[in-house]
């Protein structure tokens, strides 16, 4: 449900949006700003508290239609304090694709899980739960994917430290 | 109201009431990490009612080397070798996409001597890793001979890469810019004569299994995906299309030359074994097309239009790419931060990741031979999915 | 082999006649023991190779080479390397069971050689029996993979000896069916009688296409008890990883592997004893001089000659069809091999009593 | 049962987002009508099928030179590799046996995995800096080419020998460079302009293959005793 001919009030002057879905996107109720690093590919990014409204759009409003999850993966902000979430969305009916951006608090990162939309997030999420450690509300089967059940520490994380790992000027022994 | 977090042996469980007439008693048997049909170290945790498989439960990370944070200490050009080591039947494209990732994000153009090379050799790869799976798949079905045929014929095809880049395997050919080296002088002439061979050999794959009675009684409406769930397990490729949905980025987003070719999309109707089976199998012949329209129509020009020795600095953003690999698509996120000329954070989305899942929803119900059958059809290479 | 035979032989019959005393016996029955054993490691071994060498061609390798001249004696220096191995027990196996299970197996493949007719003097046991003693011994040797697997303690193990129950015990059926129509149109179950009343012909091409099914089903049902590819189940080692001897190594796996060569020897030998005419050179009833020429060439190189035309389809088979799945291999028995083995019965005993087959003599 | 055959695929064109695709779908046979005759084609067609895969099989057993096997150990004389082939690193030497790596470690920064390790030194005669050891890791190398790719003296380059398997590991950390002094053209360029060619080529010092400090490279380890400086092998 666009509500494209219905413009948000609080709705700040976006430099000329590059894509008529983002376009419709802002438009719409889920506080969604366009993502201006998100290269070639249109992007959007979006508060944590409207992720699953707008991702259950994404996949269910028939013009859209973005049926499949391709990656879902994060990226470690510890300037900002967040870390980024980033689905991206492909329609294999239209073509189209969207990288959908989401931070969330670092010191406590948690997001509703997908699983119901793309049964394919389970395991994505999984491994963005044990390489981030970001919590997912509602996973059914929150585990370590890759790492050992007991590993301890989220390796993807920048400031993630361990006892083998080598500085690169340093020729290991 | 965060979910708990939980471990295998929260997992491994019996269900309470097995769905089974008779008063069976469900097990837990582990098959891998070292199991001759997991080809590697790829665990499955199978719940098994007698023969009859009621769950498979991947368990990952025997082959996980952290290649995205590997990834972050090392620059662009640098990184490009790591991903021969994934998918290691599919190296080239694997270099293709971060290659093409870079050129995309700082905007830099190729001539189309490197798109034909490219183009030419990601074919040769299809085919060479199709030729390994066509093989492994006998072998997992108990026929020993092709598998052996399989690398041997896989072995004309190799030899051209030996050729040209010198390495057989991982190749780090596919640089940012340009390709590593030029053409060997002999190279179209030798893939000439390997194409020709591999056309006689797949006659022969056709004769010796395709037609074979007992393949098609373990192929033939076993492991069935429907079109809905391979795309909603994420499942792209081969298995895709054989579900019926003909999804080929070659065709959908061409890169390279792919524009320029001539040739079909091999899709299934049914998405059993026997359909990823074909596909596969035409994925073949449709890529010794490719090459044979190619081959000829090489243009001159520089083979390496950035220098290497370079720092590559990428604009702060996000990138996307993604191409069409042997065993699906290969997405590559690019995260750079505008000032260093290392990746702040690279993400592979790798196709054996996403189409491992999809083995569960294939195989409950079937017998440990179909699963073997399903794990072969859907030619999962484990370090891929562990990275 | 056929030299270790006639010693056993010898050796039983000095022991049975005690005449060169209670030591004597002792050093002759020592000789024979050495000598039976020497004969199955050596047949064993022969047929590994050949197997391999065989194998390798159809794939277009070489296959061994490095031991010996082409690869002679690779199977020599595989058989000490087993011998010298570490003996694996697991833990938790049932010992007494995991040691009986490979001797059992080995029993029963020894028993089943003593009555193979290789010429008529080259024949150690004439039983009278002898079809159903093959019959009932094949059967035996069942029990050691079912023992072997269970005794293991380990779920691939059980698997694969609970699919070689099945798998066995179905396709015992049909080939017991094969026995009974070769049994039909020799009149005997004594198996030199057999041979005997091939002496105008083989059966296989007297008894019109009833023989030939009943051969081809012999020789599909024996491959599935024989439990070579295609009906590789209990083993299936990209399924079960090695199925019912995932556990044994060494002497024990050897123990395995002997006996599954030698079976595939004592099968083939059956075969071309029961529908091929054994050590009979080839006979058309009336053509004296065909006859003669034929007859020129002794037994033992016609019972040779046939075995191992039947073992190299065997190994043909073997290296070029996938493996059945365990419902499809139960269809294939219950639902195509046993309704044919039935009728073929039936129509055999209609064809003896009418004796409608070629050259029948004396009936 | 179905009516077997894995014939040719049907051709259509189908849109998938928005392009025109053409497909060539999978054949699936047609379903055995019923009655007995049909029962017996398909079980005719199905003995037919493995009879074709036994003839594939029996042509290579009976034609001739089907063997793709080489003999590798003893075809060591005839075997020849690719001229391309990435065996192990050698530092190229110009026609005067002198070397044309001046230390500049290019290849030392390309390098992904910190397998060359490169120690320079001033040379008191032209003080220019130039190579003391070339210290290659065969254990961590990935023979990627990124070193001999970024060269700029064209020092570097790939042998053609394969058989790098030892029973040391220590033996895998070596140092490519038989001496230490000046590159090859500095050598040349100061016999042509006549700058104090002598004691230019009186700086070089040999340098052992092993036992050069680096970890690994022939030191002594705890109970293991370090290997000779002399070659244990042959470059």
């Amino acid at each position: 449900m666009t509500d494209a001919d219905v413009p948000s009030p609080d709705e700040p002057a976006e430099p000329t949006p590059r894509n008529p879905l983002i376009e419709a996107l802002i438009a719409s109720s889920y506080g969604v700003t366009d993502d201006p690093l998100s290269g070639s590919n249109p992007g959007v990014r979006v508060p944590v508290e409207n992720l699953y409204d707008l991702l259950a759009h994404l996949r269910s409003e028939p013009s859209l239609a973005f049926n499949c999850l391709l990656s879902h993966t994060a990226v470690d902000r510890p300037a900002d304090g967040t870390i980024e979430l980033l689905y991206v969305l492909q329609s294999l009916s239209t073509g189209q694709r969207l990288l959908v951006t989401c931070p969330v608090n670092r010191d406590n990162a948690s997001a509703p899980t997908v699983c119901g939309l793309w049964p394919i997030a389970e395991w994505q999420e999984r491994e963005v739960f044990d390489l981030f450690g970001v919590t997912y509300e509602k996973h059914p089967d929150l585990r370590r994917v890759f790492l050992d059940d007991d590993w301890r520490g989220y390796p993807l994380r920048k400031d993630y430290q361990d006892d083998f790992m080598l500085t690169p000027d340093e020729p290991k022994q | 109201m965060t979910a708990p977090i939980r471990t295998l042996d929260d997992r491994i469980r019996p269900s309470d009431t097995p769905d089974s007439p008779l008063d069976t008693q469900e097990y837990f048997i582990n098959m891998g990490p070292q199991h001759p049909a997991t080809h590697g170290v790829l665990r499955l945790m199978l719940k098994l009612d007698g023969e009859t498989i009621r769950e498979v439960i991947p368990v990952l990370g025997y082959i996980h080397r952290g290649i995205e944070k590997m990834g972050e200490a090392m620059t662009y050009r640098q990184f490009v070798h790591l991903t021969d080591r994934i998918d290691y039947l599919s190296a080239l494209v694997n270099n293709w996409v971060v290659a093409r990732g870079v050129e995309v994000a700082t905007g830099t153009e190729t001539n189309d001597r490197i798109e034909y090379i490219r183009t030419i050799f990601a074919e040769i790869e299809r085919i060479q890793s199709h030729m390994l799976w066509w093989g492994v798949l006998g072998m997992d079905l108990g026929a020993f001979t092709p598998f052996l045929y399989g690398f041997r014929d896989r072995e004309t095809l190799t030899d051209i890469f030996e050729e040209t880049i010198g390495c057989r395997l991982t190749m780090n050919y596919i640089q940012p810019g340009g390709v590593m080296h030029d053409l060997h002088p002999n190279f179209v002439k030798r893939t000439k004569a390997a194409l020709a061979y591999s056309k006689s050999k797949l006659h022969e794959y056709e004769e010796l299994l395709s037609g074979n009675v007992i393949l098609q009684e373990r192929t033939r409406d076993v492991g069935i995906l429907s079109a809905e769930d391979a795309v909603a397990l994420g499942v792209t490729g081969p298995p895709l299309r054989a579900s019926g949905v003909a999804y080929d980025l070659r065709k959908v987003e061409p890169y390279g030359v792919y524009d320029r070719v001539d040739f079909r999309t091999a899709v299934g109707s049914v998405g059993d074994c026997w359909d990823r089976y074909w596909v596969r199998v035409e994925e073949m012949r449709q890529s010794i097309h490719i090459v044979e329209q190619l081959i000829d129509n090489i243009p001159e020009g520089k083979t390496m239009l950035m220098k290497p020795a370079k720092k590559i600095v990428i604009p702060e953003g996000v990138y996307y790419n993604q191409m069409e690999t042997a065993r699906g698509i290969l997405g590559m996120v690019l995260v750079s931060d505008g000032t260093s000329d290392k990746p702040y954070r690279i993400h592979l989305r790798s196709p054996n990741f996403n189409n491992l899942w999809a083995l569960d929803a294939m195989s409950r119900g079937g017998r440990l031979g179909d699963l073997v059958a399903n794990v072969s059809s859907l030619d999962l290479v484990v370090p891929d999915i562990d990275r | 082999m056929s030299a270790a035979i006639v010693l056993l032989t010898l050796a039983e019959r000095a022991a049975a006649s005690l005449e060169v005393g209670i030591w004597g016996t002792a050093a002759w029955l020592a000789v024979a023991i050495v000598a039976a054993i020497g004969s199955m490691s050596l047949l064993g071994m022969a047929l590994v190779l050949i197997e391999r060498k065989v194998a390798a061609r159809f794939q277009s390798r070489l296959g061994p080479m490095r031991v010996g001249p082409h690869g002679l004696f690779q199977t020599v220096a595989d058989s000490i390397k087993l011998l010298i191995k570490e003996d694996i027990i697991p833990e938790q196996a049932d010992r007494i069971l995991f040691f009986l299970a490979p001797t059992f197996s080995l029993i029963a493949t020894l028993l089943a050689l003593v009555i193979v007719p290789v010429s008529p003097t080259l024949h150690l046991v004439d039983l009278n029996i002898g079809v159903v003693f093959f019959a009932a011994v094949s059967g035996f040797g069942v029990l050691g993979i079912l023992l072997g697997g269970w005794s293991s303690n380990n779920k691939w193990s059980l698997l694969g000896a609970m699919r070689a129950g099945a798998q066995f015990i179905s396709y015992e059926l049909s080939l017991t069916l094969c026995l009974i129509v070769a049994v039909l149109f020799a009149g005997s179950l004594q198996l030199s009688e057999v041979v005997a009343s091939q002496a105008d012909g083989w059966w296989i091409w007297r008894g019109h296409v009833v023989t030939i099914v009943a051969f081809v089903v012999f020789i599909i049902a024996s491959t599935a008890e024989l439990n070579r590819p295609p009906f590789d189940l209990p083993e299936a080692e990209s399924e079960l990883t090695g199925g019912f001897h995932t556990e044994f190594s060494g002497l024990r796996f050897a123990f395995f592997f002997l006996a599954e060569f030698i079976n595939m020897f004592v099968a083939s030998a059956l075969a071309a004893t029961l529908f091929l005419g054994g050590w009979m050179p080839f006979q058309v009833g009336g053509w004296d001089t065909f006859n003669s020429v034929m007859a020129i060439i002794p037994g033992p190189i016609w019972f040779a000659g046939k075995v191992a035309v039947i073992i190299f389809i065997s190994m043909w088979v073997r290296w070029t069809f996938p493996r059945l799945r365990v419902d499809q291999l139960m269809r294939l028995e219950w639902k195509f091999l046993l309704p044919i083995g039935i009728a073929n019965v039936l129509i055999a005993a209609v064809i003896i009593l009418s004796g409608l087959y070629f050259f029948p003599v004396g009936n | 049962m179905n009516v077997f055959g894995s014939g040719p695929g049907i051709e259509r064109r189908v849109n998938v987002a928005n392009n025109d695709v053409d497909v060539i779908v999978a054949p699936r046979g047609s379903s055995r009508p019923p009655g007995i005759i049909s029962w017996f084609r398909s079980v005719a067609i199905a003995i037919r099928s493995l009879l074709t895969g036994m003839r594939v099989t029996a042509g290579y057993l009976f034609g001739r030179d089907k063997v793709v096997t080489q003999q590798y150990p003893e075809n060591r004389e005839t075997l020849e590799m690719n001229e391309r082939f990435r065996g192990r690193l050698k530092l190229t030497h110009d026609d005067n046996g002198y070397m044309n790596c001046n230390g500049c470690k290019f290849c030392e920064i390309a390098c992904p995995n910190q397998s060359i390790i490169i120690k320079d030194r001033r040379n008191p005669v032209n003080d220019k800096s130039e190579l003391d050891q070339f210290i290659w890791r065969l254990d961590t190398c990935t023979f990627c080419n990124a070193c001999i790719q970024v060269c700029p003296h064209d020092a570097l380059e790939w042998g053609q020998d394969f058989e790098g398997a030892v029973y040391d590991r220590r033996l895998l950390v070596y140092t490519l460079n038989s001496y230490a002094g000046p590159q090859a053209r500095l050598i040349e360029r100061a016999i042509k302009k006549d700058e104090q060619p002598e004691e230019l080529k009186a700086t070089i010092e040999p340098r052992s293959r092993y036992g050069t400090g680096v970890p690994l490279a022939g030191d002594e380890l705890p109970g293991v005793p370090a290997l000779g400086g002399e070659d244990k092998e042959s470059t």
